[in-house]
């Protein structure tokens, strides 16, 4: 078989984000996993769907030459699960926006998690609503004056790792669109983790809320320290490291935070079935029973 | 015509609902066609439900509101419903709740006696209709059999008690020779249709009363081959539709005005990306939370036009369970098609009414949709000229399958450029048209009764089942059409021209009527009805004679 | 009539929408009317930016295609719109990044002298345009001094610089005496006729085009009084309007079609709990994402029937700024007399364009609803003869206040009951009778050009401009309704029959004019466009010519 | 002043609850406590504002005589912050289901919490769908088979005490619909905290799920026990001693979990502005920066 190359993931779609944003780390980073895990055997390229929601992130449906599904503002996960339901044997990744994910569509990534779907969520977090034009978001800093809150927004920022902790998410992790090989190793395992996978990206925006530099300063990877994933109290202390309130800690834990295996939604729901392969039935046999 | 109606009533968890399944099974076993119609409020216990189970020698569409047997488990149900009495009528009841005249049956006693709960009462009721219709007994145990699971023997023993108790044969009923059909409710005749129609995956959330489709598909998951999911919003269920059919397996969603309103983004989305996804409708009076567990037909603009920006879509109405069927798996195929959202329009009335049925499941035949060739590059979006582009689906190691929100290009990638903006939305209308085409060819609007009558009485939906009857006993044409939209105006124009119309539907401002004259049509008469409940074909009659009488002055 | 257009254009990022406010402010000095389109696609930076500043000693309501002056801060502008230019047209373009004929200047080259961002190039194009047109630069100081705010005295250092380098006077222009008005987008009109409608919480969740309602009341919030909010989703936004509405307070909320969607569910609750909710819809093209930065007409079906069940609705569709002012005050005022949920219906071309407007304030009253009058027992849902309930609002200690999305009875507590359901029913529709009757002692159809021609172009919405333009040039008789639901039949039949009537509407499927006929009228043209841009007048003068030409034959 | 009595909190409409119900202790404990509250002063009874969802929690609406808003299926926290925001003022007590609260409409409760709304969120949690028959909700036992699961739910529940924590509730709280005076406890400190208060109710569906005699053999009141309220992680930890899996554990602390104060979101959006009181202004000079 042919080894795969980063460009045969490439599209004839201009790039209109940003230049130097924090993107383009997680869209070179999501290829070269791709390509890897390709060329591997582990997956097969036609085999891969990706899903955006809509924001800046989400042009990364048309960024990318495999399967994908541009959804709808918020929606990633509701799509992602049908696909999988359809075709277990789908490798399916979602990219979605902080706005569209932990704002719009939380619910969904919440049931997600609860339910251990099969599907890697990853998040562009650059903690507002960049294609808007930049309001605040739920992980905004506080009081971060955006454009529907120029006097500050009048709330706290929420914090993502937490509520997937707390919702059973089996996989968790934190990376950093500064650091390619980070985002490798965690959007690779992911991909792997067979069950829900939420991968928050501290991701720049380099127009709205330029955070290279700050996030440079203050992260630190879990997988160096002694973190054992599988306890999720430890877990959940390492995520309260940082609540995305800006300034108020100095360091930021990234890398995998919980990880666990647990039968997923699929094999609950389909019990082995396999949908499309599944001939129209005869109903005449019920239909006796109504009589 | 013979014919029989018996309406049983009592408080909800009397299990008024199975009573008069079981009611309807065994005048089924007689060879008599059937309509039961159900009437409850939304709570859990308490209150007051009936059914009112009519049995004909003829084929029939609905219910009367006077009644030949009255079976009262409590004494609200004499209350209520005593008007309903003919002359003739009879009227059983529990002797140990309820002070009436008739045949009083000592039902809680008889419960008490073997020390079953209460809600056996009503296989005592049965037990006593039977002795008193002058059954067989195996009739009823048969009935008794095939309905209940829990404490079978000892609800046996009951029937057995009631039906000796009771006066025997004093209304002796004629066992009419008939092959007997299928009892199906409208929501259970959808089920089937879509599984027919090669539906391997249906998500809903619970609301009524689309509710019974999920439970019913849900208990036959295995006998139908297919999978259901429950999740957390409308939002995600059609969410989860439109990921399983772009992952190439058809799907269906179903619910209720609410949570259709709450669909209307995803409606869109299957307009945009060209997705194929059925919803059935089942309305219910609104506005908002209206009245829950009561009917009405006042979604009709709504669904006609939901969504924002400009897309194709069917919208069909079936009005009886036979329609229901064979429509849920033609909404089916047409949304393989023509890659378009399908609404399958139906209302309280229909989804939960039982009907005779008589569909052949051979009748429905699975269209295979425009496959991809596998030659050359794939192009999700090929602008083709009957609008409709192959399809291919992810798995395929020849094809990239780009689906898309924003308006794209024929691979999908997102445009913004004036041109292809413009062909895109040319390219959806194509798809209009192309379905336009194909219904001219499809029996897209029925006709009964007296075809050259100048009176013809148009009726959608569930309607349709008590202004046939009206109809044809009053010598009138009725015309219904199947399609809402596109309406099969075409059809119609032979149909109405020249004829004084009266539309008939259940809602306050005469949604179809309105669509008719939308179309040119004259409509010189409407004749609603907005208390949440249906048209009986008894009280139709009499509205409609009026109007006639106007008419003719 | 003296009129110029000037074309800005650049990447996004370049600053090209303040480039055009800046010039048209310019131009607004000098007395002219002004129209600004402003074009640009869905990124942040880079790609094609472009505003279109026209200025006119007429009232004018739209651009033209073709311009007078072309200011180009890169060489994709020059590609792009040299079709635009007409003989005498002149170039003006930062000669270090663009290649081509005309008057460069070395915009690039003065900002690096001052060690300034490149966004201040369009202050330098700015002072070398009123160079070129020998202004004063005491104006352009002005206009600068009242719309930059960071590094002020280098900006105006550098217009200065392309001020002086610009030849003087090439396109001489005169000064008109006229009152010098503001210049306002059609949000920002909006967001100030809410104001002045006594709106005290507008919430929104961020859609293009209508976010820039939220950003100006959000950024006004103590001149107007007011608080804004921006919560999770659209749902959540309806829904805190109508809770604060039942509490007694004016909301408003805004939203383009997939967010209004998400809003459909609680319409209906406004609609059978009777809320007085106002919910600006500004359009984009569609279905589903679409083209998010451009303009259509394509919701308007989709505005007067979404939501379940049958309830009154308002749906209003201001035309021009001065419109958009006046109608979001009319707006709040009918939800609350009425005690229904209205929909401002724009779109992209209204909500972003900037006119040269002229709304009186003191125009705008606030009508009161009617108030409970303390008498007796409360009840929210009182059956009056008019359809409106007397109000009341929690805390008030003689009142409960009893709000239900149920059906229900006069006091809101829930019925299932069929007479009161029918009551329900009709006491709604009374309100939307009650509706009609006050709008027939309104304006709701403008006039205009030539009463006496057979020809009438019929319009809506942001069309207006280019339509009022071209048919007052053509001696056309103009009508546009400014209501579409209920639709003013009354005031049309005067002005349409017996007349050729020729829609115009920037969608694919003519639903005005659909609408129109279903309304009985005869429509013999529809001039349409849904390529995600406007009409502009001297483009549609073209097409309009065509369509009378085919007439005459 | 007139002492308010509970019968001043009837209504003339029919309780539709089967016999038996735990929302009638609801209902009671409910109207105990306002009576209380309004003749201690603490409140006015013209200023209660109650909500519902739809379900038969909702029908609470229809039978005290207090202004209600009967709204939508999930919304609650929407209206109920309107409300709020019109008129600080106002006392605002939200009654939800769990399908409602922790189904169709979570994602506003986690707003709600997040921005520390001052309302309080009394949770019918008979952990199923009991208007619409009885099918799985999000707290079901796993395995549950209801009518839309009838094999059983596919899903492990969620805790909803866990992910209020983690969204930043500042009062979070649990009680059994069988304990009257636990209840009233609850519903009092709730009410009458400032900021948003949740008080997930253990409610006994007779009909559907009875749990009666479950909860009553293990619930313990951690008021009894040293428990410090104002300790988040104890508090996580308190809440996942019983994670909604039946049988598993043997004890279901209820009581207070954590309590904190925080400043409103009211606050912090009206900073101090009454929006009923405030005139229309002149829009002159805003016009004028327009020229
Ligand atoms: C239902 C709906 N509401 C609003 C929008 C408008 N919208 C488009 S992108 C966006 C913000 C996206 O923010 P985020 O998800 O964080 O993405 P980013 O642009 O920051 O990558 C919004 C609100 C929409 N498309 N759909
Ligand atoms: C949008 C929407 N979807 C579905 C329904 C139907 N519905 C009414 S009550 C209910 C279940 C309520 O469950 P829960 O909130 O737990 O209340 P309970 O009846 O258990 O008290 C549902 C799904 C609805 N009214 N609105
Ligand atoms: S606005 Fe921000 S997130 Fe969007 S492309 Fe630019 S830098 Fe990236
Ligand atoms: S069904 Fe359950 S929750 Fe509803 S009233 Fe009956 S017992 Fe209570
Ligand atoms: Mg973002
Ligand atoms: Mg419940």
């Amino acid at each position: 078989m042919r080894m795969v190359e980063i460009k045969d993931f490439d599209t004839y779609a201009i790039n209109t984000w940003c230049p130097g944003c924090g993107n383009f780390g997680i869209l070179n980073a999501v290829k070269q996993t791709f390509a890897e895990l390709v060329n591997e055997g582990k997956i097969k390229k036609e085999n891969i769907v990706i899903l955006s929601g809509i924001g800046c992130h989400a042009k990364i449906c048309d960024y990318i030459n495999v399967n994908s599904f541009y959804s709808l503002h918020g929606r990633v996960p509701a799509p992602a699960t049908g696909i999988k339901l359809a075709n277990p044997d789908l490798v399916v990744v979602g990219f979605a926006g902080d706005g569209d994910a932990y704002g719009e569509g939380f619910e969904h990534l919440i049931f997600g998690a609860k339910r251990n779907t099969d599907i890697t969520m990853i998040i562009h977090n650059n903690r507002l609503y960049a294609l808007t034009t930049g309001q605040f978001a739920p992980t905004s800093p506080a009081n971060f004056p955006g454009r529907s809150t120029p006097k500050g927004a009048p709330e706290d920022p929420l914090n993502p790792i937490e509520i997937m902790l707390a919702s059973g998410a089996t996989f968790v992790a934190r990376t950093f669109a500064g650091d390619i090989a980070h985002m490798k190793k965690i959007f690779r395992e992911a991909i792997l983790h067979k069950g829900f996978a939420l991968v928050d990206v501290l991701q720049p925006c380099v127009t709205f809320l330029n955070t290279f530099e700050f996030y440079r300063e203050r992260v630190y990877d879990l997988q160096e320290q002694e973190h054992d994933t599988s306890n999720w109290e430890k877990a959940m202390q390492k995520a309260r490291e940082w609540n995305y309130m800006d300034g108020e800690s100095e360091k930021i834990p990234v890398g995998i935070f919980y990880k666990v295996n647990k039968p997923t939604f699929e094999e609950r729901v389909l019990r082995g079935k396999r949908l499309c392969e599944l001939p129209i039935p005869e109903i005449k046999e019920v239909l006796d029973k109504h009589k | 015509m013979l014919e029989i109606s018996t309406l049983v009533g009592g408080a909800a968890g009397d299990g008024i609902k199975q009573a008069g399944n079981a009611i309807a099974r065994v005048f089924n076993r007689l060879g008599y066609n059937i309509f039961v119609y159900e009437d409850y409020p939304s709570l859990i216990r308490g209150g007051h439900n009936f059914a009112i189970i009519r049995a004909c020698s003829e084929k029939i569409l609905s219910h009367k509101e006077k009644i030949d047997i009255l079976i009262a488990l409590n004494q609200d149900t004499i209350e209520k419903h005593a008007w309903r009495l003919k002359e003739n009528s009879i009227v059983i009841f529990d002797s140990n709740s309820v002070s009436t005249e008739g045949i009083g049956i000592p039902m809680k006693e008889i419960a008490k006696e073997k020390n079953l709960p209460l809600i056996v009462r009503n296989t005592v009721a049965l037990g006593a209709l039977g002795g008193i219709l002058g059954i067989d007994f195996e009739i009823i145990e048969d009935v008794i059999r095939s309905t209940i699971k829990k404490k079978l023997e000892e609800n046996i023993e009951v029937a057995e008690k009631g039906y000796e108790i009771a006066e025997k044969g004093k209304l002796k009923i004629e066992k009419i020779e008939n092959e007997v059909k299928p009892l199906v409710t409208g929501n259970e005749a959808v089920g089937l249709g879509l599984v027919k129609g090669g539906m391997k995956l249906y998500i809903a959330y619970p609301m009524t009363p689309a509710s019974s489709i999920l439970h019913y598909l849900a208990a036959h998951e295995e006998e139908f081959k297919i999978a259901t999911v429950h999740p957390e919003t409308e939002i995600a269920v059609i969410g989860i539709a439109e990921g399983a059919a772009y992952a190439g397996i058809r799907s269906a969603c179903g619910t209720s005005g609410g949570g259709f309103a709450l669909m209307v983004e995803h409606l869109s989305l299957a307009g945009q990306a060209e997705i194929p996804v059925v919803i059935v409708l089942s309305q219910r009076p609104g506005p908002a939370t209206g009245v829950p567990t009561y009917t009405e037909q006042g979604d009709l603009f709504f669904a006609m036009f939901a969504g924002h920006g400009e897309f194709p879509r069917a919208v069909i109405a079936p009005g009886d369970a036979n329609e229901a069927f064979y429509f849920a798996a033609e909404a089916m195929n047409l949304a393989w098609k023509f890659q378009m959202p399908v609404i399958l329009l139906i209302d309280k009335h229909l989804s939960e009414s039982t009907f005779t049925s008589n569909f052949d499941e051979t009748s429905v035949k699975l269209e295979l949709p425009k496959w991809w060739n596998g030659n050359g590059e794939y192009k999700k979006y090929l602008f083709e000229e009957d609008g409709v582009s192959p399809m291919a689906f992810p798995g395929n190691p020849n094809a990239i399958v780009k689906s898309n929100s924003y308006e794209h290009d024929e691979y999908g990638i997102t445009v913004e450029d004036q041109d292809l903006v413009a062909k895109g939305h040319e390219k959806r209308l194509r798809k209009m048209k192309s379905l336009e085409e194909y219904l001219k060819n499809k029996e897209t609007v029925k006709v009964y009764g007296n075809e050259d009558s100048d009176i013809v009485l148009v009726t959608w939906g569930s309607s349709k089942g008590a202004v046939v009857e009206v109809g044809e006993k009053l010598g009138l044409k009725v015309v219904q059409p199947l399609y809402m939209r596109p309406l099969p105006v075409w059809e119609l124009k032979k149909h109405l021209e020249g004829k004084k119309v009266i539309t008939v539907e259940v809602n306050s401002t005469g949604q179809f009527g309105k669509w008719l004259e939308y179309h040119g049509f004259k409509v010189h008469e409407k004749v609603l009805k907005y208390n949440a409940r249906p048209f009986a074909a008894d009280e139709l009659e009499e509205r409609i004679r009026k109007v006639i009488e106007n008419f003719r002055r």
